[in-house]
């Protein structure tokens, strides 16, 4: 059986451990337009924290492509593939043919048309290794920072370069920071912890237009900047489906089987969409717990096992400068508050099931929560008040206590 | 110093005995030098034998040897036979005056049978009539001990070596079916004449070796039932348990054996269905009567012999055929000196018995 | 509240040089002795409230804590000792009765302690029991008088109903009740695992231990609680409690209180209501009216169940168990007067009763005497301690042996004596389920099962060294014995020579 | 595999498996030491109330969401035990997010902690089961 990836993150390697767990000797081959060792991606504003280095951002260890057998083509883009050949072709005209194929491209930024930014030198994307190296070399102590969007990368890229630079200004057209996670209160509470780390927030605000290194901003006001960073949003990378008439929406479209339209084709992690349990819909989840899990998932199946992966749920669990938080699925129902001093915390409800959470302080335990809408537990068979108050085993019943601590082994 | 049945002496044995299983009578010669041989396992502090078959003239009498310190309980001794049997014949047991044997004590015996009236009196069946005057004698009449007091056969004994024993009692002129000796090696004793085996109650009669731990347990258990342990020797206890399961409890010989040296639970738990229920029954009816410690012991009774072992074998017993004869000894080296030429020689296992009766059964 | 006239009994010395704060004292102790200061952050104790459990010290994880005995001292004298001042201010105070639990703590000589046991040497080998059988099996039972033969010849088995054990030991009565369901469950599950009986005591047999029926002796006293039909047939045995070693002539009293939940329904007993215990059977006043019982019961059982008598060790104790033998009972169980109890006035627990020793030694010997001994076997309890004692009790005429407070003690109990106030830290006597949850019974029954093996092998290797290889040759076998210090009435009772002879 | 099991019918609170679990991660030999004047962060952890307590330590799944989910693969299985190198840990808590039984808590040094069933401590064995005074806590196989 010859396997061939397309992709080197985290879903590749959850498909090559997938594929392993079944079958020991197919040939896996492993494509990737990056050279690098397999690295965490998200690690890359660590990196630039110095909170961790490009040693230890390795993902696995350094052996892993020989102790899990793989062939390894890094540096070499896929640029097309023959289905019906069952073949692909790279973009040194090599061709490579596949028994199984797995599509685990990821994604990449998305810059939206701005006027006038082709005239700024120092602009960057936050996504990958080569972009931090790059946007690295290009801060001083007394840099100007300016970041478009105050998301997940643009705020998690502002806290790793804080210490580098002079100063910092985000600028988001939402009215709210980390929008795609918080509320508008939890999202006021992160913002004034932020804020206190002498980074400037330009909310409900775009910017109109850029001259050199200077942007001009909806609500009138210019922005010196010397360095510039995009992170408005991401794209998964379709095109490869695409191009053959796979199906495909946002991301690729594929069953809980991680299998694409086409046939012996599979596909995982950001480049697809997964069914949100939470919101009954299809969407792009670019999570790297998510990815892993298809990309095993995917793996297994393409060996010849049987997996469902079918409990795929929007989570994250982030912080910034000391202060964390948990949120998980959709922020939807009734909602319970508990906001007590350096603990803010919202619980929705809907249905008789848990549906979503945002923590932000004191997350311990908070799996608990995140367990209870992944398995769309009835909150009638638990203490609600005890589970709300806090996340607790004590919640479930003697016998399902039981069952959990006496022996019970999770799986997904 | 405390004599024999003042305080409990342990001793160490020779034991043999020799068996004629057509019943025929031979004379005393052979057991005395089968017992001479294992001269080293006694210290002259005494000897005895008994014989089966030497008295077929006075055959349904009670043969009664009886030591008398001296005449006064003799007199008292024989007024109380009087008072209760028929005394058919009466004399001095003949002597021959032999270097090994001193303190000789007055040594009678007396052919009785129960006077009727004293039987009927009682309410007792003849022999438990008989043991309790034996008994009786032995616990209440000053400085006298009946030491044999069966039918047809006869205990001699004395301190000294076994050989010397046979020779003072003039034995090769009494001729038995069936001979037991015993040679005694007590570990502190001044000498007691009583106190040498074997050990007789009417029929039965014991020569051991050994020291039975169970020893109190098994007095207590035996006095509860009428005796009177008055030597506190093994071969005392050892002969009232036998008395009592086969003469008051009517228990064979083999379903004795089961008692006094009964197999381990371990064994018995793995026997047939049958034979694990009659072995539990007995050992629990009877558990107090299980003797445990070494001992070998041929045990004499009418018309026959059995020899057993305690159930580990901690003392030494061996057994001999030829012809008609059996031979069981301490040593077989007791055994080849009267025969060369055995059939068979075998030791028993322990708690095995060995039982030996005459053709046709006991008379 | 007037004067305190009462200085602690004991101290809780903490070594704050070892103490972490963990507060598993705090936690642990029941009677609420330690506490945690907040603001000076160290742990406090109220000695006052200590008695001497030693929960805290065990579980201390780093031994900071030990409780010792205050030298806080009255002007005491070999008359006036501290303990009789102490007891005259609290019965000044109370004006009540004075109550206490376990066994009587007296300075009264201790008998086994004064017997010496024998060993073979040179003329009797001793057994060495690591290569040859050593038997401990026992059976309790009346024995039949006379053999029994069917047309074949072939022996009937005409034993009366008995019990066997594994070993000649069983754990003696605690009622559920006095001890908690776990100590009760630890007990039941160890006579299974040792193959001994344990006894329910007088409080019934809880439906969830009926299926260790065949490891029970279902216990009939005076106030008949939990007693029914399905009761008196799930057990192996059926003993009727006519007295107790702690506290003879006495009956007992459970208090409304601690009849809850399950005690209630075991006992048969409305919840709330007090349970008695009348001091007699008011169907006994008479060693005829016993013989009653004794059938009613074996009636009740059609005839497969041994009957018990328990007594306590009185005065005339030979007599009594005389004519309990010719009542048709199998078995006589005596129980000296240091026995256990849960709850007992003090001053019959110190004052009542005789010595087992002395009281097994008489009825034996009298029984043997009378030519009854084979009718019955003897058991005997109150205070044995270690297998030594039980060797003794064996060659002295016990067929076999009750423990009660070595059970407890092997189940974590420290003998502090404060059964009756309800709170034992070690969950073994109290109904409070987080004090009884304390008790585990994997663990419990596993550490009983240890001890009462452990006390076989060491049975074994005393027989062994005595040339005795089956626990019947040592039964009533007193020449194995010698006594130490004892005057000539004292042997003389006991039926044992002195050291020496 | 023998996983470390809490049975919270015999559980009593006591907190000790905690402390037990505080001094074998801290290698010292000596628990005062240890622990004299620390505030614990134990790798095991007791939930109690209402009379019911029961301790939760890592259940150490076969299919374990903290190790899928862990962002740096920090979190991995070594012969069963699932195993935090704090080296390559950077804090995220993505494990605390994902693990179903709350088995996982930040540690001290901005990392997880998580337990490893003392194989990567002196003790080598689980201490929170030595520490158990009524083998509520068990070292097993199930």
């Amino acid at each position: 059986m010859k396997y061939v990836i397309i992709g080197n993150s985290t879903a590749a390697v959850g498909a090559i451990e997938g594929i392993r767990k079944i079958d020991l000797d197919g040939e896996i081959t492993v494509v990737s337009k990056e050279p690098y060792h397999v690295y965490s991606r998200p690690l890359i504003s660590y990196l630039l924290y110095g909170k961790t280095d490009e040693e230890r951002m390795k993902y696995r260890k350094d052996n892993f492509y020989e102790a899990m057998n793989c062939k390894t083509i890094l540096g070499r883009e896929a640029m097309q593939v023959h289905h019906e050949r069952k073949e692909v072709e790279l973009d040194d005209d090599t061709v490579i043919n596949y028994d199984k194929l797995l599509i685990a491209t990821g994604s990449e930024p998305f810059i939206p048309p701005m006027e006038g930014i082709e005239s700024v030198k120092d602009k960057f994307t936050f996504m990958s290794l080569d972009d931090a190296k790059n946007l690295e070399k290009a801060l001083s102590p007394d840099s100007k920072v300016l970041i478009i969007g105050a998301g997940l990368i643009g705020l998690k890229c502002a806290e790793g370069i804080r210490k580098k630079v002079g100063s910092i200004t985000v600028v988001d057209l939402a009215d709210r920071i980390l929008s795609s996670i918080l509320d508008q209160e939890g999202a006021k509470v992160v913002q004034s912890h932020i804020e206190k780390e002498n980074i400037q927030f330009v909310l409900k605000t775009q910017v109109t237009k850029f001259l050199n290194n200077k942007a001009l901003l909806s609500n009138g006001e210019e922005i010196d900047f010397d360095v510039l960073v995009l992170a408005v949003g991401v794209r998964p990378n379709v095109d490869l489906i695409k191009e053959i008439n796979g199906k495909v929406n946002r991301g690729i479209v594929v069953d809980e089987f991680c299998r694409t339209s086409l046939s012996d084709i599979y596909a995982a992690g950001d480049c697809c969409e997964s069914y949100d349990i939470t919101t009954d819909q299809n969407r792009v989840l670019a999570l790297l717990p998510n990815a892993y899990m298809m990309g095993e998932c995917a793996g297994i199946n393409m060996a010849g096992g049987e997996k469902v992966y079918d409990k795929a749920i929007p989570m994250n669990s982030i912080g910034f400068f000391g202060l964390h938080m948990v949120t998980a699925g959709s922020y939807d129902g009734e909602v319970y508050t508990q906001n007590e001093s350096g603990q803010y915390k919202k619980l929705f409800i809907k249905d008789g099931l848990l549906k979503g959470y945002i923590i932000i302080g004191n997350i311990e335990k908070a799996g608990i929560y995140t367990s209870l809408i992944r398995e769309k537990t009835p909150l009638s068979e638990i203490d609600f008040e005890l589970i709300c108050s806090r996340p607790s085993l004590m919640a479930f019943s003697k016998i399902e206590r039981k069952k959990k601590l006496g022996g019970a082994i999770y799986g997904y | 110093m405390l004599k024999e049945g003042e305080i409990r002496i342990p001793s160490g044995c020779a034991i043999s005995g020799i068996f004629s299983k057509s019943g025929k009578r031979i004379s005393g010669e052979s057991i005395i030098k089968s017992i001479a041989t294992m001269h080293d396992r006694s210290n002259g502090l005494g000897g005895g034998f008994a014989a089966y078959g030497i008295y077929p003239e006075y055959k349904d009498y009670y043969a009664f040897h009886i030591f008398y310190d001296g005449n006064i309980s003799k007199k008292e001794c024989e007024e109380f036979l009087e008072r209760h049997f028929d005394i058919i014949n009466l004399s001095k047991i003949p002597t021959r005056k032999t270097p090994g044997i001193t303190d000789v004590p007055l040594i009678w015996r007396y052919f009785v049978t129960p006077l009727p009236t004293k039987l009927n009196e009682s309410q007792l069946d003849e022999k438990e009539f008989v043991a309790r005057c034996v008994m009786k004698i032995n616990t209440k009449i000053n400085g006298a001990y009946v030491f044999s007091s069966g039918k047809n056969m006869g205990v001699f004994k004395a301190v000294g070596y076994p050989e010397d024993v046979g020779e003072f009692y003039r034995l090769s002129e009494y001729e038995g079916y069936s001979w037991t000796a015993h040679g005694r090696y007590p570990t502190n004793t001044p000498g007691w004449w009583g106190g040498a085996h074997p050990f007789a109650l009417l029929d039965y009669s014991v020569v051991h070796n050994g020291e039975i731990s169970s020893y109190d347990a098994n007095r207590r258990s035996i006095e509860m039932y009428g005796y009177k342990c008055t030597l506190q020797t093994d071969t005392e206890v050892i002969t009232y348990i036998i008395d009592y399961l086969n003469r008051k409890i009517g228990l064979n010989l083999e379903e004795i054996s089961a008692v006094v040296a009964a197999p381990f639970w371990q064994v018995i738990d793995r026997m047939p269905k049958e034979e694990k229920e009659k072995y539990t029954y007995l050992r629990s009816a009877f558990a107090s009567l299980l003797i445990t410690g070494p001992f070998s012991i041929l045990v004499g009774f009418d018309g026959g012999m059995m020899a057993l072992n305690d159930r580990l074998k901690l003392r030494s017993m061996v057994v001999g055929e030829k012809d008609d004869m059996v031979y069981m000894a301490s040593e077989e080296c007791a055994i080849r000196v009267i025969e060369q030429n055995l059939d068979k020689v075998w030791s028993p296992q322990g708690g095995e018995a060995v039982i030996v009766t005459l053709n046709g059964g006991a008379k | 509240m007037g004067i305190n006239y009462l200085y602690p009994e004991y101290e809780v010395v903490r070594n704050m040089d070892r103490c972490i704060n963990c507060r598993v004292c705090e936690r642990q102790c029941a009677n609420e002795v330690h506490s945690f200061d907040e603001e000076r952050k160290i742990m406090c104790s109220d000695d006052a409230l200590c008695v001497n459990c030693h929960r805290c010290v065990s579980l201390c994880p780093t031994r900071a804590l030990k409780i010792v005995k205050t030298d806080h001292t009255f002007k005491e004298n070999a008359n006036w000792s501290g303990r009789a001042i102490t007891e005259i201010y609290k019965q000044a105070e109370s004006g009540g009765v004075l109550l206490s639990s376990m066994g009587n703590p007296n300075n009264y000589p201790v008998y086994f302690d004064k017997i010496l046991i024998n060993a073979s040497q040179v003329t009797n080998p001793s057994i060495d029991p690591l290569r040859e059988p050593m038997e401990t099996k026992v059976f309790l039972g009346s024995k039949p008088k006379k053999i029994e033969r069917d047309k074949d010849g072939k022996l009937i088995n005409n034993l009366s109903a008995g019990v066997e054990l594994a070993m000649p030991i069983m754990f003696s009565a605690m009622s559920y009740g006095s001890i908690s369901y776990n100590a009760h469950e630890s007990l039941a599950r160890a006579a299974q695992e040792a193959g001994i009986l344990y006894n329910t005591g007088e409080g019934g047999l809880h439906k969830d231990f009926y299926q260790y029926g065949s490891n029970t002796i279902v216990q009939v006293a005076s106030g008949r609680f939990g007693v029914h039909k399905d009761y008196l047939e799930a057990g192996a045995a059926i003993e009727i409690k006519m007295g107790q070693g702690a506290k003879p002539g006495i009956g007992g009293h459970l208090p409304g209180a601690k009849i809850v939940g399950d005690i209630s329904k075991t006992r048969m007993v409305p919840e709330g209501s007090d349970a008695i215990s009348p001091a007699p059977h008011h169907d006994i006043y008479s060693i005829e009216d016993l013989r009653q019982l004794v059938y009613s019961l074996k009636e009740a059982t059609d005839y497969k169940k041994p009957v018990i008598v328990k007594i306590a060790a009185v005065h005339n104790v030979a007599a009594i168990a005389s004519g309990i033998a010719r009542s048709g009972a199998d078995i006589i169980a005596i129980d000296g007067f240091r026995g256990g109890t849960g709850a007992a006035p003090t001053r019959i627990r110190d004052n009542v009763g005789i010595p087992i020793e002395l009281a097994l030694a008489s009825v034996d010997q009298r029984l043997r005497d009378e030519g009854i001994r084979d009718n019955v076997s003897i058991v005997i309890g109150g205070s044995i301690r270690n297998s030594g004692d039980i060797v003794k009790a064996i060659a002295l005429g016990a067929d076999a042996v009750y423990i009660g407070t070595a059970a407890l003690i092997a189940l974590g109990c420290h003998l502090c004596r404060s059964c009756h106030l309800g709170k034992c830290n070690w969950g073994i006597a109290t109904q409070r389920p987080e004090l009884v949850k304390r008790l585990n019974p994997n663990v419990g029954y596993q550490r009983l099962v240890n001890l009462v093996r452990a006390w076989n092998h060491e049975i074994k290797e005393m027989m062994g060294g005595m040339g005795i290889n089956s626990i019947e040759s040592l039964k009533g076998n007193r020449l194995m014995l010698r006594g130490l210090g004892l005057n000539e009435k004292e042997l003389q009772i006991l039926g044992i020579k002195h050291g020496g002879e | 595999m023998r996983r470390v099991y809490v049975n919270e019918e015999w559980c009593l609170g006591c907190h000790l498996c905690e402390y037990y679990c505080a001094f074998a991660n801290s290698n010292e030999k000596d628990m005062a030491k240890a622990l004299k004047n620390v505030t614990i962060h134990p790798r095991i952890q007791l939930e109690e109330g209402n009379n019911i307590n029961f301790a939760v330590s890592c259940r150490h799944c076969e299919e374990p969401l903290c190790v899928k989910g862990c962002i740096t693969g920090a979190l991995s299985i070594k012969d069963g035990v699932i195993t935090a190198d704090t080296n390559k840990c950077i804090g995220c808590y993505t494990c605390i997010l994902c693990c179903p039984y709350g088995a996982i808590s930040p540690g001290e040094h901005g990392v997880i902690q998580k337990c490893e069933l003392c194989t990567n401590n002196i003790k080598g064995t689980p201490h929170c089961v030595v520490g158990c005074p009524n083998s509520a806590i068990v070292f097993e196989e199930r």
